[in-house]
């Protein structure tokens, strides 16, 4: 039992960004909003970007920023480079969502997924 | 006996295919120029087949590799003396349906699609008999089978694309079972050309396989029992010479595909020692009983012609399943009489309806007397089917029974002779009823017609003499050619 | 060094910039946005050409993005699958555009036709990238640039229903793209390395240390590209994606996009992940079954559709199955033959697609029971289809053929041929949908607007021809691309 | 074989011009007859020898000793025949006729296996014909009976032939060595053998009255000949032969038809020759072939003698021609058709076996050959009597007794064909050494001997004695009851189970389409069924809750434990994604708060339910969670949304666990 919550602390980023990756997912699941979709899509992408960071993290570990006579130990800097790529592509896609969203509320007026839903039902595509 | 290159089997296959396009462009201009195209693309074409005579009566074979598409995978056309038996009695056939059509078809609507697709259906058939490899064999096989499609619907009634639209399912079956058979020879024996040894060395479950996916292919063609369901739909409808043709030669292509299957990809020692051969002579069996026995009960007279198909069918099919010599001169010979019998039947039919536009059997009465000289042919080739001596027919019931007798299994003779029985009872009342029966002139109206026009008439007593004259004389042309083909077949056949 | 030495790096950039440049041109001169993208993807297709020229003649070479060598820079591998899918890519693209210079503003709003073509060139951009590239995390990027550019070009038909598949498509392409990331994540924690060529090198000892990791990350990488190519059961946003959006992204959607996850999911699977591992977890097998369950299914909802789009939509569920099914087998043959199949299909379902869209552009029928007699009328898209349709049921002579045969072929090298059967079953199946419409077409009197369509503009017909004629030249001549594809093929399993 | 040549031009040519070439075509038939009686050496001749090389035998042809008595009997008789009908008859009979006897001649000097099968069927088909030819719906009907009847026959001797030539390996006619059930089958339908026998009634009495005359010549007789040449002698076909004589006899009395009657009586006389023929010796076969002659000759001057009648009164029932009874106005038949009757009275002595007609010595035979064969001899002795009887009957009712308006007077030829035949008939009977030489075992003839005279007066005696104790029943005649017929009993549901049977496989044939159409139908139902699959996945998905359902609560315990854990804070994301040290303090006081929540995360899922339940009351505030809409108000669980999302999700989920969970115990 211990031994295991020791772990889970040990490894907190790692677990958490899984639990947030989940939440997301769940939000995802369960919201028919379409903004809250969009927001549970968020979550789930900012779950990855801190696993990702968290990979290159070093307890105890500086910025990697060559200064003179630095004996310490780097954190990698390639994941954060990384996911600034990453965070990029993610506002882009929320971006792109939420105009969805604007779009979808002009057609039907509302932007609740069920509401959708039975407002097509009525008609053919 | 020697392999040859010869350009002539491309040129057969190739002629008419152009020649498709030359009437497509024609016919928006002249309906004349395209039926007298047509008719001379199928003589030409008929010619350049005879051309090949000399060679093969020499006992050389000719081939011919137009291009490889893959390794071991390549368009390419073998003449041998089976091909050419064949295609020689297709490519006639089809010129005297070509001419026939002149007449039937100048009332029916949509001439100018009806004679591109017959002659590149033409090209496609002549192209199954003249495949060098198995791969060039289905393709030209899917060809034919898709492109007679158009022949099946021409009429365009309901029941003609629903007809039409089973006609193309089966297909579609039949050639993805071949093509699965194909796939399978191809595996094991890394190609499928037909003019090497046997392809598949003993039997395996894998070659079961193959020989069952060849069966269903070819079989579905030849309107082997449980797939011959589109046979009596799809020939009724269609017009009375793609009729002719549909049961004349097409069906054969079928029996073509699997005597290939049998001698070239199998080898005929394996079909003896597998034991194979049992499940094609029981289902031959079953098809000749059913398509006989069902023809009787039919009162549409191409409709019962088309069951009388199958039943014919299924003495070919049983000349393969018996695999003795004689067995197999009736075989190919049968194909051959068949063709011509079931031409004349379905042209003669077809006279018959154009003139008096009754289908029904119990309306034929007293025809006779007003189309004699249809009927006489009809008469010829329907004695013919029964088997009675002089005719053609009678000849290779007669080989096959023969053969049947070699292999020992008289039980497939008196199957023969049931079913000859029963032809005999569902022609004769056609033939009486036509010839001797009375017009009832109180419940229909008397049938008050000119004998169909010349143009028509040629080919049904080209078709009906040659019924005879196969029959009488025995040193015919296509007895010879069955005899000689068995026999290459049997040597091993390459 | 030359201009053609960077060649690699240009396919990919030169449409990738004038994607943006698009919006600019059409402000500017509206009449050359067309004619830009014509030859940008004319330039991206000879470039294609001539990468594949040199890949035949001198094997596959690596290009380093900026000269920068691999464990830092991005690195791009010509290898014939590359060149391969880049060609195709390119091939299938280019009449796809030309047929939408006219098809388009017939379905498009006035204002956004530039963007349309950024958004064009913006998805062939990425779909070069993802073919070419070797470097994980660059794959991560293009495939995001192909999602939003897809959901884009489905949206800016801007009606309530392409609105919403996009809307449905993006998130759960999000979802994918997620996995993906999360998968790339765990195997950069694990081996440090996100190019393929060092992955591969490093993968075999890391396995052995945290197997579980591998397999977590080969799992999501599965459902993420899985939920992308629209496998089996990960399809749903399939359907309404491309059969609502204009015809000539459909085309693209349907032809190309899905399959470039296909050739992503190869890449990793038969590049990057050791071959042993295949044996630890029972990818193939489950990609197999899945395959197969797509091919059989995909091709019984398309039966039951009205929507003739919607049919080919699902038809393309199928197809995707195809391509999976020659992944999963694993047999040389059978690998050949899905690689074949994606560019097959992709010019055969390009074709499909535009010729549906020709019928809707001259009459405005989309339903399959009013298409009666459209071969009377408009024979030449009716052809198109009917040679489309019989591609897809693989009738000889048609290059659907070819990727059946091998696909056959390589079930039964893989000793399943139960496998050979289910392509056969799909064919048959493919027949039952396709058939009854050329049947209907060419032999059914025409009705309503059938009866009397629109004048098609000579250049879509011109597209539908020069299709039509890909698919009977690559059926009789096979060769033409085998070459390519076998050495991929060998180059991939290593033989 | 010039009639083969010849026939088919005869309907076509002018009326004068085919009567002459039937003239000389009679002509030379009769000549080829007697060239045949003179015993001149007749050269073996083979056609179509190029059919031997493909293992058939060429149609050749030999003069077997039996053939030539048969083959006189054939020409003679056919030429006599064709002469009655020679103005009367229909052009296209006529033609057929010629055919008919080509035929039978041809079957008659077959040297081998197919030339006989080969004539076997032309005869056949020209017979058939010949009684289409009248063309009445009853004709018709028996003529295609006939023919169905006749070439399940030839199909039998193609089979017996087949046997016997795998047998054998030679197509020679001989004695078979294999198939002989089916050669006596086969033959037995040609030459009416007991069962097989209807179609004689069908098909004689039905032709018009030349052809008839034609008819009775050749068929039975070539049964006959058939029996003798090619089935061994047994007793089995003796005492065949005998019953058919009594048999035939029976029959005939009944009949009141004067052709019908006739008919029967070939059977009876039939009998006679195949007796003769079972049980073979000299006598036998002499007396067999001998009958055959004899009996078609008077046969066929009987059939003139009842055409005649026909054709004059315009009936043949004897029961009509007698039914004026003692009218004084209509003249008697024999008055009115002095030549018919005298001739049907000398056939009507022949065949009774008198005597100075022919008749007698054929009997005379083949009495002498049945001597000492047991009951066979004494049916046969039975027959005779009986065939005076049925004779007296034909004469008197239909000569006699009967009465008719001569409405139309017999032609020229007819006569002519009358007085040859009767002329025939005693002349041979006086002199029967006219035919020794081609008699096959040259049997003496010596005939007239007083025994052989004393019993055939006795059995005319007796006879005519019977006749007139009889003489009442038999003017009316009996029909027997329908179900007694051969028909009825036989061949009927022979016939109809046939037709049944394809009845039945052509059901069989449409259920198989119908199969393949339901599996087409359930197929598509099938399809369609997978056109909701969308939503039947997700209802089994919804409702077996299982997985799914368990990693949503999970989800679900997830969030709420997380909401908790943060209170009304509700800045969720940004405290998760900003600071991770935050992140931590807030994990420990949702820890602390939530109390054993995260534990049981974390290890047990045995309290996971009751936790739930606690932390479900927690977060009451819900009303749209999961967990109430799964287990409340299921249908509130729109399967429409994006539920396949959902299901995909679900599978996410659970993936994610496992990853979990490996995850952490692996680092």
């Amino acid at each position: 039992m211990t031994d295991t919550l020791l772990r889970l602390h040990q490894n907190s980023y790692y677990f958490f960004s899984i639990v947030l990756f989940i939440i997301g997912f769940h939000t995802m699941l369960t919201h028919n909003n379409l903004i809250k979709k969009i927001i549970g899509m968020n979550i789930m992408d900012t779950s990855i970007f801190l696993f990702f960071v968290a990979i290159g993290y070093v307890r105890g570990g500086r910025a990697p920023i060559l200064e003179p006579g630095a004996g310490h130990a780097y954190i990698n800097p390639l994941p954060s480079a990384l996911i600034l790529t990453g965070i990029v592509v993610a506002v882009s896609v929320t971006a792109y969502a939420l105009s969805l969203v604007v779009k979808l509320y002009r057609h039907y007026g509302t932007i609740d997924a069920e509401e959708i839903m039975r407002l097509r039902g009525g008609e053919t595509l | 006996m020697e392999v040859k290159t010869s350009f002539l089997p491309v040129w057969v296959v190739m002629f008419p295919m152009l020649m498709t396009f030359v009437i497509y462009y024609v016919e928006q201009h002249s309906e004349k120029m395209r039926n007298a195209l047509s008719v001379a693309t199928a003589v030409v074409t008929f010619l350049s087949v005879v051309a090949l005579y000399p060679e093969i009566v020499a006992g050389n074979i000719i081939e011919y590799r137009m291009f490889q598409l893959l390794p071991n995978l390549e368009i390419s056309f073998r003449v041998d003396i089976l091909s050419f038996s064949l295609a020689v009695l297709s490519s006639f056939v089809w010129m005297l349906v070509a001419v026939y059509s002149v007449d039937y078809m100048c009332k029916e609507h949509g001439c100018n699609r009806y004679y591109p697709v017959l002659i590149i259906t033409l090209a496609s058939c002549m192209g199954i008999f003249m495949a060098g490899d198995l791969f060039t064999l289905f393709v030209f096989f899917e060809a034919m089978s898709l492109i007679s499609y158009v022949l099946v619907v021409h009429e365009e009634t309901v029941d003609a694309l629903k007809a039409g639209y089973k006609y193309l399912i089966m297909t579609i079956i039949g050639g993805l079972a071949l093509f699965f058979g194909i796939i399978i020879t191809f595996e094991v024996a890394g190609t499928v050309s037909l003019s090497g040894p046997t392809l598949f060395g003993e039997p395996t479950a894998l070659g079961f396989f193959a020989f069952i996916s060849f069966l269903i292919g070819f079989g579905m063609k030849a309107g082997m029992f449980p797939l011959h369901v589109w046979l009596p739909d799809a020939h009724p409808v269609a017009p009375s010479p793609a009729s002719a043709l549909l049961s004349g030669i097409m069906l054969k292509t079928g029996a073509y595909g699997l005597l290939r299957v049998i001698f070239h990809v199998f080898g005929i020692e394996l079909m003896r020692e597998s034991g194979w051969t049992l499940i094609l002579a029981v289902i031959a069996v079953i098809t000749i009983l059913l398509g006989s026995a069902v023809a009787i009960t039919q009162e549409d007279l191409k409709r019962r012609l088309a069951y009388s198909s199958i039943g014919q069918m299924g003495y070919i099919l049983l000349g393969m399943a018996i695999l003795t010599e004689r067995a197999l001169i009736g075989n190919i010979f049968h194909i051959f009489s068949h063709a011509f019998m079931k031409s004349t039947l379905f042209l003669a039919a077809g006279a018959i309806i154009l003139k008096t536009g009754k289908r029904n059997i119990k309306d034929l009465g007293g025809i006779g007397r007003q189309m004699p000289f249809t009927m006489f042919a009809f008469t010829l080739a329907a004695l013919a089917m029964i088997g009675i001596p002089p005719f053609n027919g009678f000849l290779s019931k007669w080989t096959l029974a023969l053969g049947a007798m070699d292999a020992g299994v008289p039980f497939y003779v008196i199957i023969l002779l049931v079913s000859s029985l029963l032809n005999g009872l569902y022609y004769l009342p056609i033939i009486i009823a036509a010839f001797f029966g009375a017009e009832h002139g109180h419940e229909h109206e008397p049938i008050k017609v000119n004998e169909a026009p010349y143009k028509m008439l040629i080919p049904i007593a080209i078709l009906a003499v040659s019924c005879l004259l196969f029959g009488l004389l025995p040193t015919n042309l296509p007895f010879d050619l069955s005899r000689v083909a068995a026999d290459f077949l049997l040597r091993g056949g390459f | 060094m030359s201009a053609a030495a960077h060649l690699p790096a240009l396919t990919v950039v030169v449409p990738l910039f004038f994607a943006y440049l698009m919006p600019l041109l059409a402000r500017w001169r509206k009449s050359w946005c067309a004619a830009t993208t014509l030859a940008v993807l004319a330039f991206t297709f000879f470039s294609s050409l001539y990468l594949a020229n040199r890949v035949m003649s001198s094997g596959p070479f690596v290009y380093h993005m900026g000269g920068w060598a691999p464990p830092w820079g991005i690195e791009f591998y010509v290898d014939y699958l590359a060149v391969f899918t880049a060609l195709t890519i390119s091939g299938i693209g280019l009449p796809v555009i030309v047929y939408g210079i006219k098809d388009l503003p017939h379905e498009l709003k006035e204002g956004v036709l530039g963007w349309y073509y950024t958004l064009y060139l913006l998805l062939m951009a990425s779909m070069l990238g993802m073919a070419l590239t070797n470097d994980l995390f660059n794959l991560f990027v293009f495939v995001e640039i192909c999602a939003i550019a897809s959901c884009a070009i489905i949206s800016i038909k801007e009606s309530r229903e392409c609105v919403e598949a996009a809307f449905k498509y993006l998130v759960l392409s999000a979802v994918g793209s997620g996995c993906l990331l999360l998968a790339i994540a765990l195997i950069y924690m694990v081996t440090g390395h996100l190019n393929f060529t060092f992955l591969a090198a490093t993968l075999p000892g890391v396995m052995a240390v945290y197997p579980k990791n591998i397999l977590a990350a080969l799992a999501l990488l599965m459902v993420g590209l899985g939920v992308k190519a629209a496998l089996f059961p990960l399809h749903v946003w399939l359907p309404d994606a491309h059969s609502s959006a204009p015809s000539p992204s459909s085309a693209v959607l349907s032809g190309l996009v899905i399959k470039i996850y296909a050739v992503a999911m190869i890449k990793l699977l038969y590049k990057v992940f050791p071959a042993t591992f295949a044996g630890m977890a029972p990818v193939m097998a489950m990609l197999l079954w899945m395959s197969t369950l797509a091919i059989i299914i995909g091709s019984m909802f398309a039966i039951v559709q009205e929507d003739i789009k919607k049919m080919l939509a699902y038809s393309s569920i199928a197809q995707i199955g195809y391509v999976f099914l020659g992944v999963g087998l694993a047999s040389h043959n059978a690998l050949l033959g899905g690689i074949l199949h994606i560019f097959n299909h992709a010019m055969m379902k390009a074709m499909l697609f535009l010729a549906a869209g020709a019928f809707i552009y001259a009459t405005g029928v989309r339903k399959l029971s009013q298409l009666k007699g459209i071969g009377v009328t408009m024979p030449v898209p009716a052809g198109a289809f009917a040679i489309g349709a019989m591609a897809m049921v693989g009738i000889p002579v048609t290059n659907g053929f070819w990727s059946k045969w091998y696909l056959a072929l390589g079930a039964l090298d893989a000793g399943k041929p139960l496998f050979a059967a289910v392509v056969l079953v799909s064919s048959l199946l493919n027949g039952i949908y396709y058939l009854p419409i050329i049947v209907n077409a060419f032999f059914s009197k025409p009705e309503g607007a059938v009866a009397k369509p629109g004048r098609l503009p000579a250049v879509m017909t011109g597209t539908l021809v020069v299709l039509g004629a890909g698919c009977i030249i690559f059926g009789i001549f096979p060769s033409l691309v085998l070459g390519l594809v076998s050495r991929a093929t060998r180059l991939l399993l290593g033989l | 074989m010039g009639c083969f040549v010849i026939a088919p031009f005869l309907p076509k040519v002018s009326e004068k011009l085919r009567r002459n070439v039937l003239v000389l075509m009679l002509c030379f038939m009769v000549l080829l007859a007697f060239y045949n009686l003179s015993g001149a050496e007749l050269r073996d001749f083979t056609v179509l020898k190029s059919l031997a090389e493909i293992g058939l035998a060429p149609l050749s042809f030999t003069a077997h000793p039996y053939a030539r008595m048969a083959v006189f009997g054939f020409l003679f008789v056919g030429a006599i025949a064709l002469l009655y009908g020679l103005q009367v008859a229909d052009p296209r009979e006529q033609a057929v006729s010629l055919v008919a006897v080509a035929s039978a001649v041809g079957i008659g000097f077959s040297a081998n296996f197919v030339s006989l099968f080969f004539f076997w069927e032309v005869l056949t088909f020209s017979v058939a014909i010949l009684i289409l030819l009248k063309q009445t719906p009853h004709a018709i009907n028996m003529g295609y009976r006939f023919m169905i009847f006749h070439v399940a026959g030839g199909l039998l001797l193609f089979l017996g032939i087949l046997q016997h030539y795998a047998a054998t390996g030679s197509f020679v006619v001989e004695k078979p060595a294999a198939g002989l059930i089916f050669f006596a089958l086969a033959i037995g339908f040609k030459a009416a053998f007991l069962p097989l026998h209807v179609w004689v009634a069908w098909g004689y009495p039905t032709a018009s009255f030349p052809t008839s005359v034609v008819l009775a010549g050749l068929t039975t007789k070539i049964g006959v000949y058939a029996v003798a040449r090619i089935l061994p002698p047994h007793p089995a076909i003796a005492l065949m032969g005998a019953s058919m004589a009594v048999f035939g006899i029976c029959c005939a009395l009944l009949q009141k038809d004067m052709r019908r009657l006739l008919s029967y009586h070939i059977i009876s006389q039939v009998g006679y020759m195949v007796a003769g023929a079972g049980v073979a010796g000299y006598y036998g076969i002499d007396g067999s072939m001998l009958h055959v002659v004899n009996h078609m000759l008077y046969k066929a001057l009987l059939f003139m003698s009842a055409g005649s009648v026909l054709l004059a009164a315009g009936t043949e029932n004897l029961h009509d021609l007698g039914h004026h009874g003692e009218d004084r106005h209509v003249p008697p038949v024999w008055r009115g058709l002095p030549i018919a009757a005298l001739g049907a009275l000398i056939g009507a002595l022949a065949i009774s076996g008198v005597p100075p007609f022919n008749g007698y010595v054929s009997k005379y035979l083949l009495k002498k050959a049945m001597y000492g064969a047991g009951p066979a001899e004494k049916m046969l002795m039975f027959a005779s009597v009986g065939t005076v009887v049925s004779f007296c009957k034909f004469c008197y009712f239909g000569f006699i007794k009967g009465r008719a308006h001569i409405k139309r007077d017999i032609t020229f030829t007819m006569k002519a064909a009358i007085i040859l035949a009767s002329a025939s008939c005693i002349v041979l009977g006086v002199y029967p050494y006219l035919v020794k030489n081609i008699l096959p075992y040259h049997s003496k003839l010596t005939v007239y001997n007083p025994a052989g005279i004393i019993t055939a007066l006795q059995f005319l005696g007796m006879g005519l004695v019977a006749f007139f104790a009889l003489n009442k029943v038999l003017e009316r005649g009996i029909k027997p009851p329908a179900w007694m017929s051969m028909e009825y009993l036989f061949y009927g549901p022979i016939y109809r189970t046939v037709f049944r049977c394809c009845r039945i496989v052509s059901k069989l044939d449409r259920d198989l389409d119908h199969i393949y159409e339901m599996s087409g139908k359930s197929g598509s139902i099938l399809v369609s069924f997978t056109q909701r699959f969308d939503g039947a996945l997700n209802d089994a998905y919804e409702k077996s809750g299982g997985m799914a359902r368990r990693l949503a609560e999970r989800a679900e315990q997830f969030d709420s434990a997380l909401d908790d854990a943060y209170g009304k804070s509700g800045e969720l994301a940004k405290k998760l994604a900003g600071k991770a040290a935050e992140f931590d303090d807030a994990l420990d006081n949702a820890y602390e708060k939530s109390g054993d929540v995260a534990k049981k995360l974390a290890g047990k899922a045995a309290e996971l339910d009751g936790a739930l339940d606690g932390m479900y009351e927690k977060s009451g505030s819900h009303s749209r969670s999961l967990w109430d809409r799964l287990r409340g108000r299921p249908t509130d669980w729109n399967i429409k949304n994006l539920n396949f999302d959902s299901f995909l999700m679900a599978l996410m989920l659970g993936l994610f666990l496992f990853i979990l969970i490996y995850y952490t115990r692996n680092i």
